[in-house]
């Protein structure tokens, strides 16, 4: 295959460019997403590529991009939708969860709904109010929707491909902070890396981090400075699938290193933390020896700009969490 | 007929007066045709009448009346054609029937049971209960058939309380913005549940709205099935020659109460229902056809009687088809279950007798 | 206190009555609430006792609802909203959790929002498609909301008060099944029960039980039939509050206990049994004996009607998980 | 002025034309007051200026450019009353400073910062960044104090692109049944970031909006800040009269990019930006004044110098406040914070040094 230097962006923009190439039921639609290439030109010139009957803006109501979407790919469409920022996924719930990821289960298979929605998340980057917010701990009580975080243009890519191939809806998260952090040797042909699986990304003996999105560097640093600092090999997993997860990574992890810990943006009440701790416990209990640390956001709304490297999860605090997971 | 009009005025478009009169141009329709359109209005009629009844009885769950919307429900969907689209809510369960979703199916969903056969071919979406939620599905398919290049339009109908709902409002927008090949139907019958027309909207009509998005709009006599039959059969063949969306308000009644949970009387004036059953749309068309010598006592009878032994049959079908399993709601969460739904689905069957025990559908609301 | 015998209808009715006779600033508003009572007959006459200029309709728009009830609190009223089933809540979320929980945040305290967000949800009753769906899980991501559910007409009317006093939103669930199910000696007179404190409902020595609304009776039932069929000693606890929860009383139950079990409607992923088993992860692990077993919705779409019963947890669920817990 | 009309027609409402030329009727206003518009619109362009440099240089995070809607956001602010409540998008800033915030209460909140004494008794609502939100406040307010029975007017103001999200059409249609003493307007400035006005709705004007939903519309020269403010005037005397709302359209542009996060140039013709640069709000009415002889160049160049000094002033003032603490963001989270929020807290400050540096609020996006 022939590899580029890709930042997670173009790792996007190409991923989707190849879909509108090979299949003629691909359509694009979203807010700013065709002439200004969307406001972080994750599909930049694809409109002019591609043309507006297949790239196309909308008006600012998100409820009924969802809604329409719905409608396009029941009719056999393929519609990727953005949502500008994933903090306004709260207009369009109802669409999401009641409707895109039921019409299979609504209609006893009759109907499914083959679309993708992108939106970006996260925090760090300074941007004004439900911008920077964690959606996706909200999405854990929504079955029929599938929901992506990758932490690097290779996955970006791969992931999205096979969100577009999936036949039932996906959330496909894009973490604003790695959208241009780093590039990548990524390749030029179209491929695919499986919904559903976790990726290790340091394998590890001493203990389990798992994570996904702009974590996942947040982790391998603190990853190393454990070996450093306290000589002890750390696990860590991407998770990139947040729902379903892959729970024979985690338990199979876990098992081998009897300590965890959970790092994640969102909110910790109720979310992937919540939920991997819970699995943990169900599968993994005797085989663990020191309570799962959640290292997430705080339960608090997310922060203004001033404040926000405060909320996020650092590697300090990763660190920390490594060190008490690891006392004796 | 106001269609290409931006405003649609405040005077209901009508071909047949509640006597039955034809007061307007009358469209182009056979004498078959038109005792098709009454056969099936007292169809749906019958059959919202049995399974009120089958509901009494512990044999069926919630359901709503559709008397009194005959016209409106039946005229809605005779002039489309098999490639066309249609998102009902579950008071438009006569659009359905005419489209061609099989009664029977139609039972066994209002046994409580998700149908294993509903016909994806008649390209019905199954009825909606979130308000309002299917009028951007209905916008989305007629942009993707306008995107594909089909000849194909997509109907949308949703009740006047809809039009309050944001979903409905963004649509309507989004159908004007992209020239879809839409139309978008209000079944205003007076009622949202207990809250009245004029409570639901300051605005003279509901049609009214479309100007506000640049969407041509109709104002029509729901209860003059001639009437409802020929705006839509316009704004269909607007809608498919490129014209772009319509929207249409249709004055009808909710003759009965809002659904077999509701009780209509403590809410609303017995006079005012007495004033609309004397429009009675079943009652109009009768009279019209009896008057043209199309329709024989003899004839009527008997087709009173082919309805009734229709749903009988549907209903014996129905009530024979086996109930879902128990196990069933795992099926179509996904196209593959994952392995955690596996798991979650053989802890469930460890509960299970081998022969499930029918769960009765008896509802309490 | 005078008491009378009340089912929970009619105890949300009395307090209520309460609220708008007590407080000039209380106002109620939703779908049908007017002169039809609301679908349940929860606000039964109290348009006719109390006037339309404090209990009146509104169009049918969920997000305007909670949006227009948003402005009323911050004027200065103190607007009891009734979103009619909860699976409609999906609606209106983006005026919920990004503006009415975040109302005091976003203005660094200048304002408030003290709303009360009334909805019946909950299972077992053969209604329609989204009227049974249970929601609490997905507002564990929701900072500034708490949320509460009552399981009997005490707490029910006690309860409903509190949420009324709180100076912040208060999103008040309220199970279908259990509005008529049993009737309970109340008081007549004004009382409240604290909002995010759990009731011990049943002592017990050998292992905790955790639930709130209809599956605290669910619950019990289990616990005597496990008595009777294994011997143990059941400790059955009502969370009431299931955000923020009570952890002291989680935490001083497993302490004691060593084994835990949740029940609740809701989804298993994310839900609040996610969230308890965490905790008791991060605060029992060495005093737990077991996993803790979750006993739960499916994480599937809440089914229809006919086939509803075998979604739910049911006494001999929590039979077989406490069976499972108690294993030595 | 064609407020008690349904229909608010096509052509906009005008009294002084792009030359400063009175067209309409001037309304009673004193030369001291006009000089205050004049004054106001200064201070908007020069504090919207200031930020983006302040952006620029990392001392601000994102900010939308206020220039070229000054008349319509000082005009709509200026009719208010101290009882009146405001509920803005970040567009409006300068409504905002006219209403009374303080300005260095806004450059600290564009340093990324909450700011401390936000002044609820200017009964200003922080301005809203998710689009179309702030309507339903608006109109909540209003409802409430209708409820109450104060004579105090709501306005909620919001941008073309808010007009196709639900929340903007769910809270016209309360106001409307409600009618409720609140005033609606839109800041028609032509762009929603790259979406231009033609591709919003197929409506021929915003303010035509009002008609489906039985609100009487107004549309405005929105670059004409005697227009901005008659209008205004009308709808907030006739909604304080009991009279119900008002949906007002003031027809304006943005001459900048939406952001500082956004490049305009992308996607807009530089020929409509200098068309309308042409119709510069502030020089039309310095045109005025100058022509009525009641602003000399001296005193121009005056409030041009004083208005930078309040600027400075401001920034000064803002720049000097403490940063908010770390943990701050707990503070407000509930009126008391539960247990495990303190523990939370207690957690963070375990990783926050004692003098924490400060952050740089400078922006990516
Ligand atoms: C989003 C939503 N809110 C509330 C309900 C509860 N509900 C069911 S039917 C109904 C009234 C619908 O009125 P209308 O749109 O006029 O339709 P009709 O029943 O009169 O046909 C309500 C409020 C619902 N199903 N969906
Ligand atoms: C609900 C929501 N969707 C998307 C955005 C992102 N966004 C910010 S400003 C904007 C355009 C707003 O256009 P308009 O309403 O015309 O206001 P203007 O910026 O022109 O004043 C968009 C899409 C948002 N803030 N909120
Ligand atoms: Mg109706
Ligand atoms: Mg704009």
């Amino acid at each position: 295959m022939a590899l580029r230097s890709m930042t997670m962006i173009e790792a996007l923009n190409d991923a989707l460019a190849l879909e509108l190439e090979r299949d003629e039921r691909v359509v694009l639609l979203g807010q700013d997403i065709g002439l200004n290439g969307g406001v972080f030109r994750v599909t930049d010139q694809l409109q002019r590529r591609f043309g507006e009957r297949r790239v196309f803006d909308t008006p600012l109501a998100e409820s009924a991009i969802i809604g329409t979407s719905v409608g396009m790919a029941v009719y056999g469409l393929r519609p990727i939708a953005e949502i500008q920022f994933a903090g306004f996924l709260f207009l369009c719930m109802s669409q999401l969860v009641t409707q895109a990821a039921r019409m299979r289960f609504r209609s006893g298979g009759a109907f499914s709904c083959p679309l993708v929605v992108r939106s970006p998340y996260g925090g760090g980057v300074r941007t004004p109010e439900l911008h920077s917010d964690s959606l996706e701990g909200v999405f854990l009580q929504t079955p029929g929707l599938k929901v992506v975080i990758p932490s690097n243009p290779y996955d970006a890519k791969g992931l999205l491909a096979a969100a577009v191939a999936d036949p039932d809806p996906v959330l496909f998260l894009e973490n604003i902070k790695l959208y241009r952090s780093f590039r990548q040797e990524t390749p030029e042909e179209y491929y695919t890396v499986p919904l559903g699986k976790a990726k290790t990304v340091q394998a590890g003996e001493d203990v389990s981090v798992f994570s996904y999105g702009a974590m996942v560097p947040v982790a391998l640093e603190a990853a190393q400075q454990a070996q450093q600092e306290l000589g002890i090999s750390v696990e860590v997993i991407d998770l990139r699938t947040v729902w379903p997860l892959d729970e024979e990574a985690i338990v199979s992890s876990v098992e081998k290193t009897g300590r965890a810990v959970v790092v994640h943006e969102a909110p910790r009440a109720g979310g992937i933390g919540a939920e991997v701790t819970a699995l943990i416990n169900e599968h993994c209990l005797y085989s663990l020896l020191k309570p799962v640390a959640r290292v997430t956001g705080y339960d608090t709304p997310y922060p203004v700009p001033g404040v926000e490297d405060y909320y996020l999860p650092t590697p300090a605090k990763v660190l920390a969490a490594l060190r008490q997971v690891m006392e004796p | 007929m106001a269609i290409h009009q931006i405003d649609p005025g405040l005077v209901p478009f009508q071909i047949l007066d509640p006597e039955g009169n034809l007061v307007g141009e009358m469209p182009a329709l056979s004498p078959e045709r038109l005792l098709y359109f009454y056969r099936m209005m007292r169809l749906a009629r019958a059959f919202s009448d049995r399974i009120i009844a089958m509901q009494r009885q512990g044999r069926a769950t919630t359901f709503g009346s559709l008397t009194g919307q005959e016209a409106a429900t039946v005229g809605l969907a005779a002039p489309l054609q098999p490639q066309d689209w249609l998102a009902t809510s579950y008071r438009e369960i006569a659009s359905l029937i005419v489209k061609g979703v099989p009664l029977s199916t139609l039972v066994y969903s209002f046994r409580g049971y998700t149908p294993p056969n509903w016909p994806a071919e008649t390209r019905c979406l199954p009825y909606q209960i979130v308000i309002g939620t299917q009028i951007p599905h209905a916008v989305g398919l007629a942009m993707a058939a306008k995107i594909v290049g089909d000849p194909v339009v997509a109907v949308g109908v949703c009740g006047d309380g809809a039009t309050s709902e944001g979903d409905f409002n963004e649509a309507l927008n989004f159908a004007g913005v992209f020239r879809a090949p839409a139309v978008i139907i209000v079944q205003n019958n007076g009622w949202a549940i207990s809250v009245p027309r004029h409570r639901q909207s300051a605005a003279p009509t509901l049609a009214a709205r479309g100007i506000g998005f640049g969407v041509p709009a109709a104002l029509v006599d729901g209860n003059d099935i001639l009437a409802v039959y020929e705006t839509v059969r316009q704004a269909v063949e607007r809608a498919r020659a490129g014209d772009g969306p319509t929207l249409i308000e249709l004055l009808t009644y909710r003759l009965g109460s809002h659904t077999t949970a509701d009780d209509a009387s403590r809410y609303r004036d017995p006079v005012e229902v007495e004033a609309w059953r004397a429009r009675d749309p079943i009652a109009r068309l009768q009279k019209f056809l009896r008057r043209r010598d199309l329709l024989s006592e003899e004839q009527d009878e008997e087709i009173g009687a082919a309805v009734q032994a229709e749903i009988d049959a549907a209903v014996r079908e129905a009530e024979a088809m086996p109930p879902m399993a128990p196990d069933s709601f795992f099926a179509y969460v996904s196209a593959t279950l994952p392995p955690r739904l596996q798991e979650q689905r053989a802890e469930l069957l460890r509960f299970v007798s081998p022969s499930p025990s029918q769960p009765q559908p008896g509802e309490r609301r």
